[in-house]
């Protein structure tokens, strides 16, 4: 990838992360949080390749960690994710509290 | 490795980066958020199947097992932990990522610093270009910062470490600190790459992000494992660059961007700065400010204040820290349910920062199955306060502290607060005099209108539930 | 650029796009179409490229087409642009008729 | 060419597509939006300026005549027209960018199509991937049709086309038109890539554009031209593959999109759906579902009128389309002015659909210069009517027809409207009993509160500033 591709995708990206979330309420802010953190679990299948073209002893030890670390990341992130926005169901409407 | 292999691989990657921005997208609004997770899940699940068949794979062994393994006690451990312990999981998950992306450059330099491969008379250094060294070098410098930050911030809100660690230099040390990593890093990319130098590097940048978070006080933990959070995704991003793959570009920078600006966005919630939060006094501490207040606390008890709430027509409750510490927002629910039957107008009204982390309130309302239409935000409830009846104040203290509008001494000074000493009586439950985060007294608790129900928050609403039981028999 | 880059270039743009206006009010609908237009007056460029490659006398005078209406699509639209927005002049504050 | 020169191109191309997202960023909120058009600008002129130095580029001098020339007339053009004559412009200056976008194709597609030049003895065509010819026939087809398309809507705005063109069978034809122009395009993509061939698919592509438009009635225009905007930006996005610019793809995709999002939000301001723009019958012919209502209009003078606002507490002046045929707009400001002085509270009242293009009210309000927090848009004013006691409302009728609230059978059932029958009294400026755009009566006029000011706008407007002017003597 040429160097100008890169920073086109880069700012890109970059604005559509900032611009997706711009409208989040305060309420979600810490689910949100959670949300991004499973998304950048992403970093496993950087470390799975990095394992995969691992050589010496070093290299696959240090990749072995990385694609635990990568795999606790994603699983671990998506658990918490789901079971805090579980919890916002969507209201019952009870009418005579509103 | 046939074509349309490759094409399908790049097809997965490119579908999971959507999944992964419009699940994003779903989660900052409340009625979509839960379904985005799953579409993120969906990305994150093809993009890791898809990785299994790019070409010159190897170790499938030992991946699989990781995978396995880390995935599994993750998961697990994600599944048990108390719905309280929340933040310091997004800190563990989140510093594990920052490591897995250390750990990512530190294979490739690693590599690059490793004697010749193959035929090639060169080092493998002078094969790679020096962009790419410098990348992978960035990389590791902000995963292995994110990593070692957000193991204290864990530690802290584990309660582990319990106090800030402040000495006098501090400052001082930690630029030299980091003008050392600046220094073994532009060495590393220009030539010196030896492995002695790499291991060092990575010494000192893990010590960089354990001296950073030191002296941070436990409650301002959320914004900074935010801004590790951002700077996770950032190292990502840069691995991305390093390894070609875009998936992980995009998807590291869209969180790099998205948490850059969720740490702006939380820090004001909070009404701190964000140089503030990393640089500053204030937070965790406690600043003691003492003032003479005049009058009495009145005390109420269950009864009577059933009684108050059973006749009354509107009826705010509004939820603080304690609430939280004493697990109470079940019987709180519960409560508010009697009084709904009885045909009283309840609302909940919800504080920002109320708690210990954004959201912290509405997350545990949720958690008890309060539906969020009657929650209420602090701008749409506090006009509404001079037509409430009753304002139920269950251990919250700072957030309704009318100093923060009235003294300009006060730490809290400026913070919008919930205007509930303009109800017409308000109920306060909590355990005694104690202070809340900002350590500083309240003179809502001595007003003539104002009663303290005092009690563990569980218990004292536990008993306005017997009592309001009791009213019509 | 290969293919697959192509399309997260596309993919991302959209979603900057998107979300760069989406909250854009009423009163700014027609000003921002305008301005919209002026923005895609960097066919110019293409325009450019295509007459500074022409060799043939007919590939010469498409192209001169071409870069008239670009430059008159990239001219036009940021003069009525202009216009209109200046003429959201930041409130004098009058007090009295709020 | 050396290497930092082409550095130096790529960097421009780059900070012109910041410039443009940054500034269509600051275009979409009234405070910044006049700096947005600069930022823009300033992007574009780094990206012609670059442009020049691209390595191998030709026939400056003709590059040169044509853009000083095209600049120069529109720029002039530009700055004479009226006001009120906008949306034509905008149509124009779109058609012309997607002609150029065309004609950008059909360089491509010409020389492609052309004998072999140089050494080889294949033909041109054999030499270019698949792909690029297939976008090269893409950009074509839709800078052909939104040329051709907004300069029929040019058309019909300016007057020049003044009746919708409609025939039994329209349908099957435009959808046989489209058909033939995508077997032609088949066939340019699959190898028959000659010169009369190319000319056919142009030739069809324009009158796809024209056969689309003209059965659409010109007061649909500013949504029609807001999707061929739309188009023309996907256009530039296609070209810009083809030529592998990447400024072009950006700008034109952002522009696709955002444009694409615009003309939703503007059919969905005007309560239609695109659908319905685009295929459907009501808009422009006017259709009279004429009723019966009691009652009669009663008409007031201009010095009663003056009198009534000069010595009410608040007034809500209600602009329409009228306002703007009568050119009253500066008038009404002045008439504002006097009551503001007097101690009146003036706010004016926008729907989202007053006049014939969206904003077209606030673009008058603005231009005679009333500060924008007078401005009210419909659902803040709607709740301040019961406390109104006058409400003016100046050539604006069918945005003011309680009919949309009570009669499923009126073309405009279901449009929220300005409640201004709920006002203490309403004075309404028109010059006599015509409808409005949807042509049917409004029972307004009839109430028992309303008084009838007749006279054309500007001229009704001028007489009650006099009167005013003359109450205090
Ligand atoms: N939300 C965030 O993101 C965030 C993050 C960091 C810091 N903060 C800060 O945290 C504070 C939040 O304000 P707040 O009003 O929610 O809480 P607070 O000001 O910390 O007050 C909590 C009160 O609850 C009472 N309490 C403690 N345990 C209890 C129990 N088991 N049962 C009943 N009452 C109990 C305490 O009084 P007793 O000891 O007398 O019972 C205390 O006064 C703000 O200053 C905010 O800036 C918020
Ligand atoms: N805003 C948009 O984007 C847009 C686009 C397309 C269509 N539309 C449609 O246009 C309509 C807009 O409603 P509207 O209430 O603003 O206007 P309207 O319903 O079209 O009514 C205009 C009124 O102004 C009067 N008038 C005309 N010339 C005048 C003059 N010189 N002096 C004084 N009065 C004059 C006419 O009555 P006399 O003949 O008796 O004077 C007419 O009743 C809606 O139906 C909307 O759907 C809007």
């Amino acid at each position: 990838m040429s160097g100008f591709l890169a920073l086109y995708i880069f700012m890109l990206a970059a604005f559509t992360g900032y611009e997706v979330i711009a409208r989040v309420p305060v309420i979600l802010h810490t689910p949100l949080m959670s949300g991004s953190n499973f998304v950048h679990g992403i970093v496993l299948v950087g470390a799975m390749v990095a394992l995969g073209h691992a050589q010496t002893p070093v290299e696959q030890a240090i990749g072995f960690a990385a694609v635990l670390m990568g795999a606790a990341n994603a699983a671990g992130a998506y658990v918490v994710t789901e079971r805090m926005l579980e919890m916002f169901k969507p209201s019952r409407k009870p009418g005579d509290g509103a | 490795m046939s074509d349309w292999i490759s094409i399908l691989i790049n097809a997965s990657y490119l579908l999971a980066a959507l999944l992964f921005i419009l699940g994003l997208k779903r989660m900052s609004s409340p009625r979509t958020a839960r379904g985005g997770v799953v579409w993120a899940g969906l990305g994150m699940l093809l993009a890791t199947v898809a990785t299994f068949f790019l070409p010159g794979m190897h170790n499938f062994a030992l991946i699989g097992l990781a995978l396995v393994l880390g995935g599994a006690v993750a998961w697990v451990t994600g599944r048990r932990v108390a719905m309280t312990s929340m933040p310091q999981m997004v800190a563990i998950y989140n510093g594990l990522g920052g490591g897995a992306a250390a750990a990512i450059g530190a294979v490739e330099l690693w590599r690059f610093a490793g004697p010749p491969q193959g035929a090639s008379q060169l080092s493998n250094a002078a094969l790679v270009a020096v962009s790419t060294i410098a990348l992978a070098v960035l990389g590791s410098l902000i995963g292995a910062v994110s990593f070692s930050g957000s193991m204290i911030a864990f530690a802290k809100l584990q309660g582990w470490i319990d106090r800030r660690f402040v000495f006098s230099g501090q400052r001082l040390i930690n630029g030299l600190l980091f003008l050392l990593l600046v220094a073994a890093g532009v060495l590393l990319v220009w030539g010196q790459l030896s492995p002695q130098l790499v291991i060092a590097f990575f010494i000192l940048a893990l010590l960089l992000g354990v001296m950073m978070t030191l002296p941070i006080g436990g409650a301002d933990m959320p914004v900074v494992i935010s801004l590790y959070n951002a700077l996770t995704g950032l190292a990502v991003a840069v691995d991305g660059f390093v390894l070609q793959n875009e998936a992980m570009i995009v998807a590291g920078t869209v969180v790099g961007a998205a948490g850059t600006l969720l740490t702006q966005l939380m820090a004001r919630a909070m009404n701190r700065s964000l140089g503030n939060v990393l640089f500053g006094n204030f937070g965790g501490g406690g600043a003691t400010s003492e003032q003479e207040i005049g009058g009495a606390q009145k005390p109420i008890d269950a009864a009577d204040a059933a009684v108050m709430m059973a006749y009354a027509e509107r009826v705010v409750i509004v939820p603080g820290y304690g609430l939280a510490v004493a697990q109470a927002q079940h019987k709180v629910w519960e409560f508010a349910q009697l009084l709904i039957q009885r045909g009283v107008k309840v609302r909940f009204a919800i504080h920002p920062v109320a708690g210990r982390m954004p959201g912290h309130m509405n997350v545990l309302l949720a958690e008890a199955g309060v539906p969020y239409d009657l929650i209420a935000d602090m701008d749409d409830i506090n006009p509404e306060f001079p037509n409430t009846d009753v304002a139920l104040v269950i251990g919250a203290n700072d957030v309704v502290n009318p100093v923060a509008k009235t003294d300009p001494s006060s730490p809290i000074y400026g913070m919008p607060i919930l205007d509930v000493g303009a109800a017409k009586n308000i109920i306060v439950i909590k355990r005694g005099r104690g202070t809340g985060f900002a350590g500083i007294e309240n003179a809502l608790f001595y007003a003539d209108n104002t009663r303290m129900l005092f009690g563990d928050g569980q218990q004292a609403v536990g008993a306005l539930v017997t009592e309001v039981k009791m009213v019509d028999g």
